[in-house]
Order: C-alpha cells, then structure tokens, then sequence
C-alpha cells in the first residue's frame, strides 16, 4: 500500500462521501415532470380566490408582486389547461424577429389552499415549437445546431485546436512544421 | 493660520526628478552631469528658500494634488518645521554635490553616473518626506529614499559593501513594512493620516492598548532614527563613499527617521496623548539609553568613520529624547538639533572623507600629525567636534541648552543627568582624536629633512565646502539673521 | 423498504454513474502509467456523461426526433438537451484525448518509457527536479 | 501482387477495398439525414475520418496519406470552421447588422424564414462534417507517425 | 436594429476565431506571414474592447442572443463593466505577448511558427469566450478551448515541458470535469443553463444539497485551474519551462480569466445572498493566505528563475483570491468588494508579464535559466535589466508601483474585516518578494566578477531585438504608471459599478 494509492483512496472516498450527499436531491430516473424537462418551482402563495382572477385571465396581485420582487418578467396572458382542475399556463411577452410574440413560461397549479406557481423548462419550447420554428424534426440537431449553435460552434473549434496542438506537437516534416 | 495653496513643492521635487534624468542621459559626458547636479541642487534650494519668506508671515504653502482616499490626498503641506528639514537637506546637498565631485574625481570611482543619479534621487525622497502633508505622502518618499539610498551604500562593490547594502535593505525595508502597517491602522482608527498639531488621535478612538501597540509600530517603522537594538546598519552603511555617508547618513535618511518620530508625537499623536498613555518617558528612557550606550561603543572605535557613525546614533536620539521630554523647550532644542546637528556632523564627515583622500587614512589611531599636515581640515574638525560635545563656539552648544532646558521643564533630574553623561562621553570619544591630530608625532616617514611637515591638503572643492560648513556651525551658534529665521521657524512650529 | 426504492432504486443510474465516476477518478490519480492514467480520465468523463444522458430520460419517452404517429400514441420525448450538450462534451473528451495520446508519444520519444516514476526519475538524473 | 512489407494481408486489403466506399457513403447519407433522423455532422464526420483509418489499417500510413494529402486535409479541417462560421456571418451580413450571429432565417437561401433556418443547418452540419472528417483523419495520421531520432537537451 | 458596438463583444471572438483558421491557411502559403496577421487581429480586438468597455459604462450592460433566440432559450452575451474590464486587460497583454513572440518564436520553434501562432489565437478565443458569455455551459465549452490550447502551447518547447503539460492536462481535465458536474447538479436542480436566469431560478433551492455541491465543484475545478494552492501542483513546471510568451499568458492571464470564471459564478449564478452564513469565503480566505506564504517560500528556494517566478504566481494567486475572500465582508468603498481583487488582476497581469518577458529575454541572449548566470548581465543588457529592477520592486511592493497600490487596498479592506493576521501574512510576504528578488537585482548590477573588483571595464552591449525589448519595456512603465492612475482613483469607478452590480459594497 504506497502512499500515493493510500492518498488516492482518500480522495476517491471524499468524492464518493460528497455523492452520497448530494443524492438526495437529484431527480429520479425518467421523472417526466422533473425540472429539466417540465418545470421548476419558483414559489407558492396562498389561493383564496385566486381561482376566479385566474379564469378572468388577470395575475393575483399577490403573484404579480412576488414576481416583481423576484425579477421575473411580468405575465402577459394567463389561460386556463383545458379538462384540468385548477391548472393555467402563463405567457410572457418576447422580441423575436419572425415569430410570435407570446411564449409560454409561467404554469400555476391551484393545490387545496396553496397556489404554486412554476417556471416551463426550456426544452419545453425546443420540443413543443421546434418543428414549425426551425423546419427540423430531429430535435438533436436543432438543439445543437440553432438553438444552441454557437456551442457547437465553439466545440467544432475544439476538436481544430486538437488537430493543430497534434500537428504542433508530433508533425515532423511537412510544410506545416 | 492660513494655508495658500501654490504649486512650489512641486517645483522643488522636480529639480532632482528632472535632475536624475538629465544625469542618466549625459552619462557619457561626466562635466555636464556634474553641471545637472549641482544645477538641480542649485535650483531646488532656491525654491525651497524661497518658501522661507510665505512661513513667516505664518502661512503654510500646501498644494493637493489628488485624492487617494476619502480622508487621504496626495498633499504637500510645508509647516516651519517641515521647512526647516528641507532647507537644510537642500542646502547641504549643494556643498556636498561640490564636495562629491571631487571627491569621486580624487579617487577615480566607477559607476560614478549612478552614484549621482541615486544621489538625486535620494534626496528627492529626503525632500519630500520634509514636505509631504500626511503620512501616505511621507511613506511613498520615505520609501524611494531607502531604495535609493541602497545602490550608494553597495556602491563599492566588494563583498563588505554588498553585505552592508543588504543588512541596510533589510533593516529599512522591514521598517517600511511595519510602518506601512502602522499607517494603515492609523488610517483605520482616525480616519485620516495628515499632520495637525496637537495630534490627530482624540481619547476614547481607540483602547489605549491599541494606541501604545501602534506606536510601538511607528517606532519600528522610523527604524532609519537607528535607535539603539536596532542600529547596526547604520556603521555598516559608512563602507559608502564619504559624501554619501556625509548627506545621507548624517543629514537624509538618519534625519528623515528622527523627522517622522517628531512628526509622529508631536502632529499624529500630540504631546497631551502621549502624556496621558506614559508615552513620553518610555521614549525619553529608549533614548537616554541610546544615547549613552553608542557614546560607549563610539569610544571603542578606531575606524573614524565608524566612529562618526556611532556618535551620530547618539546625537539622533538626543532629537527624540527632546521629542520625548514633551516640554516646548525640549522640543525647540530637539528641531534645533535637526540643522545644526546636520552642520556639525556633515563638517566631520567631509573632514574625515578628506584625509582619507589626502593621506588615505582611515583610522583615529593613524591620524599622529595630521593638525599640521591638513591644518583648514582639522580646524573645521575641531568646531565640529567641539559643536558636538555642546561646547561654544559651535552651534551644538545652542541645542543642547535648550534640551537641558527641557530636562529641567520636564523636572526629572534623571533625564538632566543622563544628558549631561552623554555629553561628557561625547568629549571623551571626540577630544582623543584632536589630541592625536595635534599634538602627537606622527610615525615619521613623510617627515621632510627640514623636520617641518609641509602642508598636504586635499582638493579645493572639497576644502570649500568643508570650511563652509565648519563656518556655517560657527554661524549658528551667535545672533544674526540667519539664527534668528531658524529660532523664529522653531518657535513657529512648536507653536509657542 | 419504500424508503429504500424511492431513495436509492429511482436513481440507480445516479449510482452506477457515480460509481463508474469513482473508478475514474482512482484510475486517474493511482496509475502511474500515463495511458492508464488517460484511461482512467476518459472513464470519468463518460460517466458525466451517463449521468447528464440518464437526467434527461423519461418514462416510456421515445427519441427526440418529432414524428406525427408517437404523437398520436401519446408518447413523449425524452429531453434533447442532455443529448445536445453531452455530444459537445463527448467531442471535448476526445480531443483532449488526443491531446494527451500525443504528448505521451513525444515522452515515449525521449524518456524510452511511459512510467511516470520511471520518467521523473530519469529527469532527476539529468538534475532537473519535477514535481 | 507483390507486398513490401510483410505484414500487409491480401484479405483484409480486398475486404476494405469494398468496403470503404460503402463506409464513405453511409458516412455521406448520415451527414446529410441529420436533419430528419438520427444522425449529423459529427457522426457522419468521424465516420468519414474512420474511413481513411481503415485504409491505413489495411494498407499502410504511406498509402493512405497518398490518398488525403497534408494539404487537403490543412485546406478542409479549415475550410469546414470557414463554412460554419462563415454561415454565421452570412446571416448578419445579409440583414445588414440587424439580426445576430448564426441567425440562419435572414440568409436568403429560400423566400422561407423557417427553410432558411433549416438549409442553414445542412450547410452547417456539412461544415462540421468537413472539419471533423480531416482532423480526425489528420490527428490518426499524426499519431501514427514513427518515431524518429529522440529529443535532446532537456532545457533548451 | 442593433448598433455596430453591440456586435463587437461576438466579433472580438469570431473575428479571432477566423484570424486562426486564416493563420493556419497562410501558415500552409508562407510561414513568415502568421505572426503579422495574429498582432493585426489583436489590435483590432483591442480597440474593439476599448469601445465596448465605454459602451459599457456609458449606456449600460449590452446583451447579445446568439442566433435571435431570447434566453433562456437561446445562448446570450452579457458585457457588463466587469467583463469589459477583463476583456480589456486580457488582450492588451495578448497583444503585447503577441508582438514579442515575433523573434522568439522564429527563435525558439522556427519549424512550428505557423502551427503555434494559430494556436496561439485559439487561445485568445478562448480566453475571450469565457469572458464574454453568459451561459454557463457556453463557458464550459470555451474553458476547454483555453485549456487545450494552453496544453499544447505549453509542451510545444518539448523536453520537461511534455511532463509539465501532460500533469496540467490531467489536472485540467479534472478540474473542467468538476465544472461539468457542477453545471449538471445546477440543470438538474433548475433545468436551465442562462447564468441570469439561474440566478433568478436558485433562491428557493438554496438549502438544497446539490446546489451546494454544485458550488462545490465549480470551486475545486476552477481553483485546479487557477492554481490555488494546494491544488497549484501542475504550475511551477508549466510556468517554467513553456516559451516565456506563453509563460506571460499563463501567469498574467489564464489564471486570471479562471478568477474571473470563478466570480461570475459566485455572484452571478449563485449571488451574494447565498453566502450568507455560509462560511467558504473565510475559507477561501485563510487557504488563499497559505498560498501566500507556501508560493513565497519556495520561491526563495528557487535556482530557476522562470520557476521562481512561477511559485511567484502562486503567492499572487493567493493575494487575488485572499482579496476575493474579503470581498463579501469588507464593503466600504473604495477597499470594499471586489476591487481590490480586480484591481491585482491587472497588477499583476502587468508585473509577472513583464518578468516573464524579460526571463524570456535572458534565454533568448544568453540561454540563461539559473539565477547564477545572470551574474553582471546588468551591464550588457541595461534596458532589460532596468525593466526587471522596476518590475521587481513593484512586486516588492515599493511605492507608487502597482504592486503597492493593490498591497494597500489589500490591508485596508482587512482591516475593515479586523482580521490582522492578514495584513501580517501580506507584510511577511513582500519581504519575502524582497529576499528573493533582490537576490536576482545584486547579481545583475552588484556582483562584480572576479579581477574587476568594481572597476570599470567595458562590457559589450548585448540587447534583445527591439519587437522584444518593446514590450518590456511597455509593462515595466505601465507597472509605474497604473500605479498612480490607480492612486488618482480614475479607474475606480469602473469597479464600482463591478461591485455595484454584484450588490458587494453599499445597499446592503
């Protein structure tokens, strides 16, 4: 037993220790309505007639001011989720050239006396909108080449710098070395 | 009193800034380097005098450049005390630029263009610490002397040299750390740094535990005052070339230590403070100590500089030990001491850098005959000496008349009798050497046949300024202007 | 029990990651063979992998690729993103790899060896002190 | 046919000799069906690059340089990122400043915003491919390399 | 309709992106060209950054989607006055670094020119990516590109330099590893990526464990590649033994730019209130003093000079993040927040660029690298030397260089934090710089050799180019200059708005 794997076993364990803390909170397998893919909760208020305001289709004031407070953009149009009880979608107002002005951010769900208000992940609009806004139907390709294309920018330059460091480092003859 | 703001300060830290410059460039051409030196000092002095007239009709000349933080500008500010540093270090760098250029000449040194322009911008600091309105200001001139100073110290090269140049930036630099730290605690506490009379600290800032600790730290900090645990870097510094121990280790670096301690009891802390924390008699006692011990150690040299060396540890702290005394007497007696001692002990330097040119010696022991030899050296040797054990003629006498004064005001006998010990050593360690110079054979070689000894001096340019300086201690010791515009700037900023 | 299935069985593939990623990590740290320490670093960066890939699973989802009858069925997607970012990372993966493959070769060149013992020894010898 | 060197095998030559061609074209179709089904730029690219790396396992490192010189694979390894962000530049030049970077919709390939979205995605995918394909081959060619004389000095 | 400025902070990548496939390209047509097109680039990149950090100040934060999706839907660029300003100190030492790699690269790898230079601006694109973005795997991405390229740039000198790069590539593989994680606990947590948006999505889940580990990882990481000590193993060898514009980059700039990455999650994607009652900046703080005094000592063991410097790096890594640690208790401006760590950013970027630069110059002259060869190369190389004295007493800490200005700020504010033992760690420290840079001062200038015995002798005056000697001596003034700019306050503000934004000093 050296002391270098007496050392690394120690660090091995520390990590594995700080998984082991950590578990508790990551969502489980295939959740379909984990943060990642559905929502996020942002924060709950209590619900006395609120439901009615929400069906006028106008924010309780105590929802509105806690997204003030909170910096969120303010909601610009709530509808209620057809054949539910007590859940409404939220949409915000956003510039973008070519296409509508609305999205969908905002979900409430009324739960016994709390309304809870929750914020669409936003693969949401990857999946739901990504056809008709980008012509595409593999979501992976225009998640990584429109979406997020700058990434994929950066990672092409990537895989040249590997190409020119293998060429700097090994290349022996040739007019590049 | 009211403050005029002008931009002269400026102008008299620019002589040596531009000064050094124009030195670094006409390396090639020693004649006109050596005309920007004494060109710069010419210069500088002029303006520094030429503030003398705007103190005494009782304003100060400040001019703030910016601020650095709240509470903290880059200001100079020129109190009659300040002033008075300034002119004595812009004065004496004159003679000593004539002196040095034949010094150097005399013995063929080399790297002669970075001696001068270290020298300049040695005295640069010098002057800016003497001007500069706060303690953020002082500490940045107060560093670029120690920096400055140390090429000079090393300037010889030889293993000795490079030894001292090391142990002085040791010491010194370590001093700036905990006067840095110092600094920024006072900072801290009071919320500003600059000079007020009467202090800048009000009881209950702070615990008084707080406030001896950081005194203590300012008392390291001044560390170039070389008080007496801390002072071996000062004889070992005296390996420079004369002039360079003559300016800077008589007159620049030693006096900026001994300036910021004023500055600190007298404008950080206020004499009230220090009485209240017991301050004053802790500091009198350091340097009582100091006082009596390097005389001690001053008698057991050979080596004449060295010598110098030690008497000048003494003298210093006699400039705290009036500080400390707290008394307006003691204080007038320990700002006088600040020019004249810097007249007295620049006189012996050069005097002693003289013979070293003239007949190469370095030693007290070696000096047999040498009254004859070099009589105009040894008779400015004499005043000086004679200034320094606080005897008439010289103006030596004058300071210590005061500080006894202040012994007596402060009413502790002991203080009086440690000043009087000290001053009995002084003659004990300086009479020897003008017994030995005047009345003792010399080992005969240069002995001519006709038994008499012909007489041998070194350079006029550095006989001039020697004798200018013995003069100018002689001066200082009789009523005339000139004493009276110094007693007046005392008396101004001790504010009595 | 139920806190058992719930607590540690719903996240098995956190586990497994999480495990493989300990394996790496070991590897990485313990080998004093340069490729096995690659190898080691390659296996910790594919359990991340495993780990972003099985966020983004959803029961019963099918591929992320829009078709009109398993949206007839009802299915649903499985979340793109992780795929999207893991394929970025998996790219970065290799050409660190790469990277690395060719500075053990330029090593192999000039130390006749790939033992990083054996190497820093070498260099001792040449009086060169490394870390 | 004679071999020179001895460790080349006439069976698994003959065996690549068809086979690549349909690696090569799968690689093509799988560049090109990104956008449908699975697939994309980088997939299709290493499969390409993977192509050569089995002409040189077959053959050998001479040949298979013979067939992607040093200066196809310098020119496409670039040529590819020139396509990708050239693409992207494109989209800004053409709306005169006013849409962003990699805004595919304002290059006018189509009348279409959407289509241009999704043309600009091919184009996209194909420079990926490019670039992947000849740093990949490129990279393998490098690290097959023989080692020559070791390196001297081990400061200067 | 968005203004041309608004576009600079994707060209200031883009157009350095291209400017290395374009070097790459001319590299294959004629080798001698590469080094031109690469300081052309910079210098329009430069003045490009100039005109965003006054956009910046003067009309507020630009915000650029890339391909028009709005976040969190899309990748967004956020300049704001602090990226602006490390926008601004990374390519101007880029472009200096640039123009003294002409001679020495043609000197030190005349085969690999072309291939170096084009890495080289994939190393700014890197570094600028991470500065410009506001996503937080857009980051990831852009760290890697940094650190690939640094790898190789580093081990492109061969010899030890292969060992020293192949122990920074595993260690920073690792530490973008954790990044990762963190980034994927962070996803997992809120399901979204945009660093604004996060810090908007976080508050409720602060308790959460795996947000914590989360900041976890993102510390550990990036502290591997900023080289915080203890985790800094991979450092001293890599600084050494690169060619010294990379040496200049690496210490003046990448580890800077981690900092930088370091922050912007702090208090971007995890903000000031989270670390309330959390104790990691006191850790952050003590650990970082370690650094100090550890990188200080083994400095003065050093014979190297380049690997002195390096342990060098390492102490000043521990001032930056010693500063960052006071930065969330000390809030009084001017000290307070986080200026006294930006502001040593730049410092040292300058001082530890321009020693770098100038250890470069003695290998370039006289293949120098022990501290005992430099003996009397006072005399032959003047300017190079007096650019050393003045860079070396700035790292001393001698007034009014830059290393005074940030050595000042760095006591007041932990005075403010009446953590004394600081401001004795920061003391000791600068003596410390003392012994081992005034070591390399007396045996430039006072060393005499032997039979000399200090008198003159005509020593024949060997200077470095002028495209090297040119740089040198830039930084060595600027080390002077931006002292006392700094001791004006003129840049001041610009942090202020830093911490303004941060909510670090005031309002709280």
């Amino acid at each position: 037993m050296t002391r270098l794997s007496f050392f690394s076993i120690l660090l091995t364990a520390v990590l594995g220790v700080l998984f082991i803390y950590v578990a508790e909170d990551i969502p489980a397998l295939g959740d379909p309505d984990s943060p990642p893919i559905k929502y996020t909760f942002l924060f709950s208020v209590d619900a006395d007639g609120a439901e009615k305001e929400l069906d006028q289709g106008v924010l309780p004031s105590r929802v509105r001011e806690t997204l003030q407070k909170r910096r969120f953009p303010p909601s610009s149009r709530i509808e209620r989720i057809p054949n539910t009880k007590g859940e409404w979608v939220g949409y915000i107002e956003k510039e973008e050239p070519r296409y509508p002005k609305e999205e969908k951010y905002y979900h409430l769900r009324l739960e016994g006396k709390k309304l809870t208000v929750f914020r669409y992940a936003f693969v949401v609009r990857w999946i739901e909108k990504g056809l008709e806004e980008t012509a595409v139907p593999n979501m992976v390709t225009y998640g990584l080449a429109d979406y997020r294309g700058y990434d994929t920018l950066g990672e092409t330059t990537v895989i040249f710098t590997a190409g020119v460091s293998v060429i700097l480092l090994l290349r022996r003859r040739g007019r590049l070395s | 009193m009211g403050a005029g703001p002008s931009s002269l300060p400026m102008w008299a830290l620019l002589g040596p800034a531009l000064g050094s410059v124009l030195i670094l460039l006409s390396s090639k051409r020693p004649n006109l380097r050596e005309f920007w030196t004494l060109g710069a000092s010419l210069f500088q002095f002029s303006i520094v005098a030429s503030m003398v007239p705007v103190l005494l009709r009782g304003e100060e000349v400040v001019s703030r450049l910016f601020t650095m933080f709240p509470g903290i500008d880059f200001e100079f500010r020129v109190d009659a005390f300040g002033l008075l540093f300034a002119l004595t270090a812009s004065f004496l760098w004159i003679l000593v630029s004539i002196y040095s250029i034949g010094y150097m000449r005399a013995l063929k040194e080399h790297g002669q263009t970075r001696f001068y322009f270290c020298f300049a911008l040695a005295i640069l600091g010098a002057v800016g610490v003497a001007l500069s309105g706060n303690l953020v200001t002082m500490y940045v001139f107060y560093e670029i002397l120690t920096v400055s100073t140390y090429p000079l110290v090393a300037h010889e090269q030889s293993a000795e040299a490079l030894f001292a140049g090391r142990k002085y930036l040791a010491y010194l630099l370590t001093a700036g750390c905990f006067l840095l730290a110092a600094i920024a605690m006072t900072y801290w506490i009071s919320g500003t740094t600059d000079f007020q009379r009467g202090g800048i600290f009000k009881t209950g800032m702070a615990s008084s535990l707080l406030l001896v600790t950081l005194f203590v730290l300012f008392v390291l900090g001044f560390m170039k005052a070389a008080y007496m645990p801390f002072h071996s870097w000062l004889p070992s510094a005296m390996v420079a070339p004369t002039p360079v121990s003559a300016l800077l280790h008589a007159v620049a670096v030693v006096k900026a230590g001994v300036f910021g301690v004023v500055r600190t009891v007298h404008y950080i802390y206020g004499v009230d403070l220090m009485g209240q924390l017991g301050l004053g008699g802790f500091l009198a006692l350091f340097a009582g100590f100091t006082m009596i011990v390097a005389s001690l150690f001053a008698i057991a040299q050979d080596n004449l500089k060295r010598r110098l060396a030690y008497s000048t540890i003494s003298q210093l702290s006699y400039i705290v030990f009036g500080v400390a005394l707290l008394g307006p007497m003691g204080i007038t007696g320990a700002m006088l001491h600040i020019p004249f001692h810097g007249f007295m002990k620049i006189t012996l330097f050069l005097c002693a850098g003289s013979i070293l040119v003239a007949t190469g010696k370095k030693n007290v022991s070696e000096l047999g005959g040498i009254g004859r030899t070099m009589p105009v050296t040894m008779l400015a040797f004499m005043v000086g000496a004679f200034g320094m054990c606080g005897l008439p003629p010289a103006c030596g006498f004058v300071s210590k008349w005061y500080l006894g004064l202040g012994t007596l005001e402060a009413g502790n006998l002991l203080f009086l009798a440690i000043l009087l010990i000290s001053s009995l050593l002084d003659v004990v360690y300086f009479f020897p050497i003008l017994y030995v110079a005047f009345f003792e054979r010399s080992s005969g070689e240069e002995s001519t046949p006709g038994g008499r000894k012909r007489v041998k001096e070194a350079p006029l340019t550095m006989v001039i300024p020697l004798g200018l300086t013995a003069l100018g201690s002689i001066l200082f010791c009789f009523p005339n202007p000139l004493t009276e515009m110094v007693l007046k700037l005392v008396r101004m900023a001790v504010g009595g | 029990m139920e806190w058992f299935v719930a607590k540690v069985f719903a996240k098995y593939n956190y586990w497994i990651s999480i495990l493989i990623m300990l394996i790496g990590f070991y590897a990485i740290i313990a080998k004093e063979n340069l490729i096995k320490k690659i190898i080691g670093l390659n296996i910790f960066q594919t359990a991340i992998f495993l780990f972003f890939i099985s966020l983004g699973a959803v029961k019963g989802g099918t591929a992320p690729i829009v078709s009109e009858e398993m949206v007839k069925k009802g299915y649903p997607y499985v979340n793109p993103l992780p795929h999207v970012l893991i394929l970025t990372a998996i790219v970065v993966s290799v050409a660190t790899t790469a990277v690395a493959l060719s500075l053990i070769i330029r090593m192999y060149r000039q130390y006749g060896t790939i033992e990083e013992g054996e190497i820093i020894e070498k260099l001792k010898e040449e009086g060169i002190e490394v870390k | 046919m004679t071999h020179p060197n001895p460790d080349r095998n006439i069976i698994v030559e003959t065996v690549c000799r068809v086979m690549i061609p349909f690696v090569q074209l799968f690689a093509l179709y799988v560049i090109i069906h990104g956008a449908g089904g699975p697939g994309g730029g980088f997939q299709g690219g290493v499969v390409l690059g993977s192509s050569f790396i089995l002409y040189i396992v077959a053959y050998d490192l001479k040949g298979g340089k013979g067939r992607l010189p040093e200066s196809s694979r310098t020119y496409f390894s670039a040529l590819g990122l020139y396509i990708y962000a050239g693409i992207g530049l494109l989209a800004m030049i053409f709306s005169r400043g006013a849409a962003q970077f990699l805004n595919y919709g304002f290059i006018p390939f189509t009348s279409h915003f959407t289509e241009n979205r999704a043309l600009g995605m091919d184009f996209v995918e194909i420079g990926i491919g490019i670039t992947v394909m000849a740093v990949t081959a490129s990279i393998f060619f490098d690290l097959a390399e023989k080692d020559e004389e070791p390196d001297t000095d081990p400061k200067g | 309709m968005l203004s041309p400025v608004e576009h600079f902070p994707l060209l200031v990548v883009v157009l350095s992106l291209f400017s290395a496939f374009s070097i790459f390209l001319a590299g294959w047509v004629n080798r001698r060209s590469c080094v031109f097109i690469s300081i052309g680039t910079l210098i329009v990149q430069f003045s490009m950054a100039i005109a965003i950090l006054h956009r910046v100040l003067t009309k507020g934060p630009i915000r650029y989607r890339l391909g028009g999706w709005v976040p969190p839907w899309g990748i967004e660029y956020v300049m704001d006055a602090f990226n602006g300003y490390i926008l601004v100190v990374l390519l101007f030492l880029a472009t200096v670094c640039a123009i003294y790699s002409k001679r020495n690269i043609e000197h030190e790898l005349p085969e690999k020119r072309a291939s170096f230079h084009t890495i080289y601006q994939l190393l700014i694109t890197g570094l600028c990516g991470i500065t410009v973005t506001g996503d937080i795997f857009n980051m990831y991405v852009f760290i890697e590109i940094t650190s690939l390229s640094a790898y190789a740039l580093i081990a492109s000198r061969g010899k030890i330099a292969l060992k020293a790069s192949f122990t920074y590539l595993v260690l920073g593989s690792i530490g973008a590893c954790f990044f990762l994680l963190g980034i994927g606990f962070l996803y997992a947590v809120t399901g979204s990526l945009n660093m604004e948006d996060l810090s908007l999505l976080l508050p409720p889940f602060y308790g959460s464990r795996a947000v914590r580990a989360a900041l976890v990882f993102f510390l550990v990481g990036l502290s591997i590649k900023m080289a915080l000590f203890p985790l800094h193993t991979w450092l001293p060898d890599a600084h050494a033994f690169a060619p010294s514009e990379v040496s200049a980059m690496l210490s003046g700039i990448i580890i800077e730019v981690s900092t930088y990455a370091f922050l912007r999650v702090a208090f971007s994607v995890f903000t000031v209130d989270f670390f309330k009652g959390l104790p990691v900046f006191e850790i952050v703080s003590w650990v970082s003093a370690g650094a100090i005094l550890f990188g200080s000592i083994w400095a003065m063991a050093q014979t190297n000079l380049k690997r002195m410097l390096a342990y060098s790096s390492v102490a000043n890594m521990g001032y930056i993040m010693l500063a960052v640690g006071l930065a969330t208790t000390a809030t009084r401006p001017p000290w307070g927040g986080l200026t006294p760590a930006a502001m040593h950013i730049l410092n040292h970027a300058l001082m530890k660029g321009c020693l770098f630069l100038i250890a470069g110059a003695y290998i370039y002259k006289g293949n120098l690298w022990e501290i005992r060869d430099l003996q009397g190369w006072g005399r032959r190389m003047p300017y190079t030397s007096a650019a050393f004295v003045i860079a070396a007493l700035s790292m001393i800490g001698v007034p009014p260089s830059v290393g005074f200005v940030s050595k000042l700020y760095i006591i007041l504010a932990s005075l403010e934090t009446k953590q004394f033992v600081f401001v004795g760690v920061l003391l000791l420290s600068s003596l410390l710089n003392l012994i081992y840079f005034w070591r390399v001062i007396e045996l430039l200038y006072m060393k005499v050799h032997e039979g000399e015995h200090g008198h003159v002798v005509a020593v024949p005056r060997e200077e470095v180019p002028w495209s090297m000697l040119l740089p040198i001596l830039i930084l060595s003034s600027l080390c002077i200059l931006v002292g006392l700019l700094w001791l004006t306050k003129i840049p001041i503000p610009i942090l202020d708005e830093v911490n303004a934004m941060f909510r670090l000093t005031g309002g709280r």
